[in-house]
């Protein structure tokens, strides 16, 4: 008797996020069975976890799968990685689920242990016969909200921009490249601040580096921090209510929410929307089909794998449309945003 | 003193009482306790007690996975033991662990040596690493008189932050974990996973058999044991039989800590096979507290001990996946601590009942 | 100055939930128990604090955080009776109960934010404390810039604590009695005073005031209440009740010192010289002066005398 | 009837495993200084704190000015008059007089009015002469002293029955006279004074009647006046007693052990022994004579090597010894019986043939390399125990806390005898013993000395000393101030010597 799948924790507006431009009929899609194995964030962790587990539920609602068809597995520590992935291939899921590069050698052995369990694997590579694996242009995404970033510092007549990552490793600098690249690309003389919290749970240091971000005088905060961003918005509205003028870009989701200080009014400039909903949404969809089949999948701005918020409260119609310049000419090959930041080269 | 009641009783009840606690709390909480203690089993046994005479019934994998699991929990466990046998309270198995952790690492990294040289070597500086980070608090003991208890739960954060800082420090680390390690310095055993259904058992459980006899040897059978023992019980008693009591303390500790050094090569050549920054401790070194009490610091009631705690922690796979918050198991773990430090408490609640029934006696 | 008034803004508002707790310990340690357990106690008042706030936030509006945080005191008393009576009435070693207490908090609070919320964290809320420059203060030259811009409400309610209960140890009747409780107890017992009382009383003391800092920490430095919110600030303060030799102004200053001890660690990147020297190691930095502030100490004698021992008054 | 202001009838009070007062009775009257006389063990000390409210009795009834009681705790019992002085200080080391005296009292609302409080301690200490300095730590007073904080505590709470519990055994004999003084002043100003002793002259010299008990039961209740010394001893311990031990005149021969100069600092890194010397003979009992606290256990712990000297030497056989560890020493031939034998000289959760090894442990045969040789172990045990007699429920495998004291202390001597020593220090062998036990501890120290073994034997009992030993040395502050032979000196010398007022030294 597997869980059944929980209430959604918040509820999002992701789901109608999900892009399906093959509508199919419920009818030609087998039931199948899906579990996802988290890592230490848990399916509330407001990041990939959370977005993944989503992106099933949203699946599992639309097709109408039984309850109980859908679980997860949270594991309480990296050693619990096997465990929960050889439970589920056990119990013989139609497609399983995980996500963040932390898995990596346990995918690569459960792989192999289990080579008729079908696996999706979010933000990293396995190379197997039964593993796809789902990669994002966070780049691209992130170029998009340096624009919207520089825009709104040069409007304000500030010169400065700062950058908050949770940890400093590839995935996160593929946030930090991008966005640099976008802030320079509306105004080359803006000032870029860069730093790491150095952990994706301590939402303390993440306001604490943001209060020192804006004391030195940065004007938007684009984070990457899971939880620690919390903190960097949190600091933002204190000081909103003090007073001040300044501003955070969220990550993964929308997360305008969040921002939310008085009356509907938000910190929040934008978002960088990574859909990692999209692509368990699509994987499951594929396996329903019997068309899953192992390799890469790449989720850019082209395939709606990154992108900013359809509605932005905080954003001027005119800035909007030059984002979206922008973005055509990333998805048509015209730029071509660079995944590794400046200061590592 | 307890003399009356023995130590099994005691620790007997004490885990009933913490699961009748536990399963008060589910009840209360509209969770099957019924589920709970099939997850156990299952765990502990490889059996599915719903599945009798059905396909599934069992399953080896579990088996291996729970006895990998309480590996490095029957290593803290006597990591404690060992330390409270000598009168010490050894809240650093935790720091230890890490150290230790990180010893077998960078020997399993950094060398490249034949496996019968690198595995011992990798294991013995483990143990080295585990040692060193128990003897500084127990020479502070020793030397300056400081307690143990404030020392250890100090170094336990040093260690956390200290070993993080090395794990990311080795050649080819990223900010999350080493590169692996060398597979000659791995306890890795194909035939184990094998015979036990694909899971992570290693050839650990020698190290951990030799370990136990190790510490029964040394405690029971050894003049360094005697001593260890008569510290343990009465320092001033001790030293007025000429026994060395500082040196004691100190190397009490240090034994302390290379077993859970232990516990640490466990991890990482066992469990694992690459180093690992950790953000929060594991709990390994706070089970072994538990063990050590519940085992009555023997050889072989750490053992039992070990093998429930490991149960209880590898258990929580099943649990989740019945619906059951695996908070649940912390809980157990946590209440069975409470009521073995309750033993006095339980003790003197047998006394007044006995003192009761003495005086109803009487009175008739 | 800029960098100067963050650095100590925000050294302040780390120490806040470092000072309340050490002054917990410390009522619970002049008593005669020792607690260790006040970091669990932290995570059972940020938990009871960060599951009240979310639900009541629309209704009660900016009171919600105020309330919330007592609420977490009263919890966090609760709890700490669970140690009281383990360790005085049932005569259980105190560390070892502490030890249990901590790893029961996490078990409980994640527990039950799985049975209410349906999720390993408690919902986030909106309405924690918010920075604030404070009225009038925050215009002081030099000084506002440093101890009133920004800043939250709670440090100064910690900084009261530090008065009153340096006062109340010192000048009065209570203080004199649980002081002399945690020297010698069956002193105090042969003078018709209960050892009992006094601990309990101590130990009850230092869960409200853990509970009320835990409270504080997670309304103050977070968005909800997750497993590893309190991470280790029970043990810090712990750690500064020591560095404070058992003292009111002198937990202050060590829990000062700590909390710029670990925000420094963000701030250090930016000065050359220290830009080099990993964050690890200022994380650990705390704990590592503790072990050598205690070996300093070791030559004196600090602390409580009777901190830890059992006392059964039927074996005086 | 006659009315007392206090009276205790048939108290019964158990502790598990032992009846600690059995259907003892006690009736003090207004005004007298009644004494309470036992053994160690008696059960004194319960009976007070049963009258003081410290511990409940199971069976009986108290009577206070006429009416009954219930004395739950101190608290009532100082509402009723009633007040102590422990026989183990109840005083917090680093918090002044003041604090210590008003505790629980405290003058003043909510908070301490500490102006009011010192001057009522200064007024109490004038009117009954006994100098003390509010403001002063107790850490840096004297034992003297101490004892008067202590009396001053229960002065401050206005107690019309004061309890003083064996209150002399850390004065010197004049300090003693002093607190004889001090308590008649009470009886005059028509307080009544308990006053627990086992000494029998201070109650002859202080006290009007005297209540005996012995096993915890109720003896009997005398006139001092209609008594004797003899008489109280036999009432004390149920049978004559023979104050002299049976021995032959000392041969001593040649000088075992030197001490010259000797310099050692106590828990306090105070000096405690200032330039100590004596010198010790083959074939000799020489008696340590002092009051508490003036360097007997710093002597002793110097000679045993558990404490560091500062300065001086020690030599045994020509030879310095003060380098040596401990275990060295054990093995040069010093065998030791502490003052404290449950917490320096056994382990007492450790079986009885365990105990027995503790010094020899690590010798052939009892142990080969780092092997324990259980078999012999047991061996040497068993010889041990029929040797000295040792009684225990299970031989050699009782767990030592499980008996009694005197088999405990035989356990001791057999195993310190066992080792063949040269020099055997003995600390208050007979504390805690009862008759029998002493009588065998006397016989075992001087057939030691017969063997031509060195005896040093430190006692607070002049009774002892001069009984037991062949030479006497008295020390004060930390010097030996008096080398006298015990047949030509009366305990009223050995007093003077012992607070300092005089020192002889014998050629
Ligand atoms: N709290 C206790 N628990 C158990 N036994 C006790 C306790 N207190 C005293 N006893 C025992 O009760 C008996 C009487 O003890 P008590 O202290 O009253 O003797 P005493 O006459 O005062 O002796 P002393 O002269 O040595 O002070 C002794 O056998 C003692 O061991
Ligand atoms: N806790 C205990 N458990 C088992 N037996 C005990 C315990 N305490 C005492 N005994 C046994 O009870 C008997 C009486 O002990 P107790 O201490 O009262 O002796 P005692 O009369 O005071 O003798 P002594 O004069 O030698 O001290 C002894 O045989 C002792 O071994
Ligand atoms: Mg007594
Ligand atoms: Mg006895």
């Amino acid at each position: 008797g597997e869980k059944e799948a929980p209430a959604a924790p918040e509820a999002t507006e992701e789901e109608t996020l999900v892009v399906d431009n093959d509508e199919v009929d419920k009818a030609s899609l087998k039931e199948i069975t899906i579990g996802l194995v988290t890592d230490t964030g848990g399916i509330d962790d407001k990041s990939f976890n959370q977005g993944t587990w989503e992106g099933i539920k949203y699946y599992a609602k639309k097709f109408e799968l039984p309850e109980g068809n859908i679980s997860f597995l949270q594991s309480t520590s990296d050693a619990d990685y096997i465990p929960n992935l050889s439970q589920f291939s056990e119990d013989k899921k139609d497609l399983m689920v995980a996500a963040g590069f932390l898995f990596e050698e346990s995918i690569a052995k459960i792989a192999a242990d289990f080579p008729d369990q079908k696996i999706l694997f979010i933000d990293a590579v396995v190379e197997a016969p039964n593993v796809l694996n789902a990669l994002f242009a966070e780049h691209e995404g992130s170029y998009l909200v340096g624009v919207a970033a520089a825009l709104k510092a040069q409007d304000a007549g500030k010169d400065t921009v700062g950058f908050v990552g949770g940890m400093d490793f590839d995935t996160i600098q593929k946030f930090e490249a991008g966005f640099e690249q976008g802030v320079l690309a509306v105004d080359p003389n803006m000032k870029v601040v860069i730093d790491y919290v150095g952990d994706f749970n301590k939402p303390e240091d993440g306001q604490t580096l943001a209060a020192k971000m804006y004391d030195a005088g940065v004007y938007v905060i684009y984070h990457a921090a899971g939880g620690s961003g919390n903190g960097v918005i949190k600091e933002a509205k204190d000081r909103v209510q003090n007073g001040e003028d300044v501003w955070v870009i969220g990550v993964d989701k929308d997360q305008f929410s969040e921002g939310v200080y008085a009356d509907g009014k938000s910190v929040i400039l934008t978002s960088m929307l990574k859909a990692v909903y999209q692509a368990a949404y699509d994987t499951s969809k594929l396996v329903a089909q019997d068309k899953f089949e192992g390799g890469t999948r790449i989720y850019d701005l082209k395939a709606n794998g990154v992108g900013i918020p359809a509605v932005n409260p905080n954003l001027t119609e005119e800035w909007t449309k030059k984002i979206e310049e922008y973005a055509n000419k990333i998805r048509n090959g015209e730029i071509m945003v660079d995944p590794v930041p400046s200061r590592i080269k | 003193m307890l003399k009356k009641r023995s130590h099994l009783t005691l620790s007997l009840i004490a885990i009933l009482l913490s699961f009748v606690v536990a399963s008060v709390v589910m009840l209360i909480s509209g969770i099957s306790p019924l589920s709970f203690f099939l997850s156990l089993i299952r765990t502990m046994t490889g059996m599915n007690l719903r599945a009798i005479g059905k396909e599934g019934f069992f399953n080896a994998r579990y088996l291996g996975e729970f006895i990998q699991m309480a590996m490095p929990i029957i290593l803290t466990g006597l990591s404690v033991g060992f330390a409270f046998r000598t009168g010490l309270f050894n809240i650093g198995a935790e720091g230890q662990v890490i150290m230790g952790s990180v010893g077998a690492v960078a020997v399993g990294i950094l060398f490249k040596l034949p496996f019968y040289i690198h595995l011992p070597l990798a294991i013995f500086v483990a143990a080295l690493c585990g040692a060193l980070w128990g003897w500084i608090p127990g020479y502070f003991k020793a030397k300056f008189g400081v307690h143990e208890v404030v020392v250890t739960i100090m170094m336990n954060y040093t260690a956390l932050y200290l070993g993080n800082f090395i794990i990311k420090a080795l050649p080819g680390s990223d900010n999350q974990k080493t590169v692996k390690l060398a597979a000659t310095s791995l306890l890795h055993s194909k035939f184990l996973r094998q015979l036990t259904g694909n899971s992570r058992l290693h050839w650990g459980f020698i190290v951990v058999i030799i370990a136990l006899f190790v510490y029964h040897f040394i405690i029971e059978k050894t003049t360094f044991g005697y001593e260890l023992r008569a510290v343990g019980f009465n320092k001033d008693a001790a030293e007025y039989g000429g026994i060395k009591v500082s040196s004691r303390i100190a190397y009490s500790m240090a034994i302390a800590g290379a077993f859970a050094g232990l516990a640490g090569a466990m991890l990482t050549l066992g469990t694992f096979d690459y180093g690992r920054v950790i953000g929060t401790f594991e709990n390994y070194g706070f089970d072994g507290i538990a063990v050590a009490l519940l085992g009555g610091n023997t050889a072989f009631g750490i053992f039992f001990g070990g093998l429930l705690f490991g149960g209880l922690k590898s258990s929580q796979t099943l649990m989740q996946a019945s619906g059951i918050p695996l908070e649940i198991a912390i809980i157990v773990s946590a209440l069975i601590i409470l009521f073995v430090a309750m033993k006095n408490g339980i003790d003197l609640v047998f006394e007044w009942m006995d003192a009761r029934k003495r005086s109803k006696d009487e009175s008739h | 100055m800029n960098l100067i008034s963050s650095i100590v803004t925000l050294s302040l508002i780390y120490a806040t939930p470092i000072i309340i707790t050490a002054l917990g310990g410390l009522y619970s340690e002049r008593s005669g128990i020792v607690n260790i357990a006040l970091e669990g106690i932290m995570v059972i008042g940020a938990f009871v604090a960060a599951t009240f706030t979310p639900l009541n936030e629309a209704a009660l509006g900016g009171w919600t955080p105020w309330i919330a945080i007592l609420l977490g005191a009263l919890a966090g008393g609760l709890y700490s009776l669970i140690h009281a009576f383990v360790s005085i009435d049932l005569q259980a070693n105190q560390v070892i109960s502490g030890t249990a207490l901590n790893m029961l908090a996490i078990g409980i609070s994640v527990y039950f934010c799985q049975i209410f919320f349906n999720q390993q964290r408690t919902q986030t809320f909106s309405r924690g404390f918010v920075k604030t420059n404070v009225p009038l203060f925050s215009k002081i030259p030099i000084i506002g810039d440093l101890f009133f811009k920004r800043m939250y409400y709670t440090f100064y309610l910690a900084l009261l604590l530090v008065i009153v209960t340096a006062f109340i140890l010192r000048k009065t009747r209570f203080g004199l009695r649980l002081r002399a409780s945690g020297e010698h107890p069956s002193a105090v017992d042969s003078l018709g005073v209960s050892v009992r009382k006094m601990r309990y009383t101590g130990v009850l003391i230092s869960g409200l005031l853990a509970g009320l800092s835990g409270g504080i920490m997670v309304l103050t430095q977070a968005t909800q209440f997750t497993a590893g919110s309190i991470h280790g600030v029970g043990f810090i303060s712990l750690a500064a009740l020591i560095f404070g030799r058992w003292n009111a102004w002198g937990v202050l200053g060590a829990g000062v010192f700590f909390g710029f001890s670990q925000i420094f660690a963000i701030f250090s990147k930016d000065i050359p010289i220290l830009a080099k020297v990993p964050a690890e190691i200022f994380h650990a930095l705390p704990y590592i002066l503790t072990i050598i502030a205690i070996l300093l100490f070791s030559r004196r004698s600090a602390g409580p005398k009777a901190a830890g021992e059992l006392y059964d008054v039927s074996k005086r | 009837m006659e009315q007392f202001i206090v009276e205790m009838r048939n108290i019964t009070k158990r502790f598990p495993g032992i009846i600690a007062n059995a259907n003892v009775t006690l009736q003090l009257k207004k005004g007298e200084i009644h004494a309470l006389l036992g053994e160690n063990g008696a059960g004194k000390s319960t009976l007070m704190s049963v009258l003081f409210g410290f511990y409940q009795p199971e069976e009986g009834e108290i009577f206070v000015r006429g009416e009954k009681v219930d004395i739950k705790s101190p608290n009532i019992a100082y509402e009723l008059g009633i007040g102590m002085v422990h026989q183990h200080f109840q005083l917090i080391d680093n918090f002044t007089v003041v604090e210590n005296i008003i505790l629980g009292d405290e003058p003043g609302g909510i908070l301490i009015d500490y102006d009011k409080a010192r001057k009522q301690v200064k007024e109490l200490s004038l009117q009954y002469g006994l100098g003390v300095d509010p403001d002063s730590k107790i850490e840096d007073i004297s034992v003297g002293m101490q004892q008067r904080v202590e009396i001053l505590k229960v002065l401050y709470r206005k107690a019309e029955i004061i309890i003083l519990d064996e209150p002399t055994a850390v004065l010197t004999p004049q300090e003693i006279d002093e607190l004889i003084g001090i308590m008649k002043n009470f009886a005059a100003e028509g307080k009544s004074v308990i006053l627990i002793t086992h000494k029998l002259k201070e109650i002859i010299a202080s006290a009007d009647r005297v209540t005996v008990l012995r096993q915890g039961k109720y003896i009997g209740t005398v006139n001092v006046k209609d008594t004797t010394e003899g008489e109280l001893a036999e009432l004390m311990v149920g049978r004559e007693v023979n104050f002299d031990v049976d021995k032959a005149p000392a041969q001593p021969g040649e000088d075992v052990m030197v001490i010259k100069d000797l310099w050692v600092k106590d828990q306090r890194k105070l000096d405690a022994l200032k330039g100590l010397n004596l010198h010790l003979r083959r074939g000799e009992i020489l008696g340590i004579a002092g009051v508490d606290g003036n360097g007997q256990q710093e002597l002793v712990e110097a000679v045993t090597g558990l404490r560091k000297v500062e300065k001086g030497d020690i030599i045994l056989q020509g030879k310095s010894i003060i380098n040596d560890s401990i275990r060295e020493r054990i093995t040069k031939g010093i065998a030791y019986i502490p003052e404290d034998r449950q917490r320096r000289a056994l382990v007492m959760d450790f079986r009885l043939d365990e105990n027995i090894v503790l010094k020899t442990y690590e010798n052939e045969p009892l142990s080969h390399g780092l092997l324990l040789d259980e078999v012999e172990i047991k061996k040497k045990g068993k010889r041990i125990i029929d040797e000295f007699d040792v009684r225990s429920s299970e031989g050699i495998d009782t767990i030592v806390r499980n008996m009694s004291g005197g088999n405990q202390q035989k356990a001791i001597i057999g195993r310190e005898v066992d080792l063949d020593p040269l020099v055997m220090v003995a600390s208050q062998p007979s504390r805690g013993l009862d008759v029998g036990a002493i009588e065998y501890v006397h016989k075992r120290l001087v057939e030691l000395r017969d063997q031509g073994k060195a005896v040093l034997l430190v006692s607070f009992e002049l009774d002892e000393i001069m009984s037991v030993s062949d030479r006497i040395n008295v020390i004060y502050q930390g010097r030996i101030t008096g080398d006298v032979l015990p047949e030509e000196t009366t305990v009223q010398e050995l007093g003077l010597m012992m607070s300092g007022s005089k020192e002889v030294t014998l050629a």
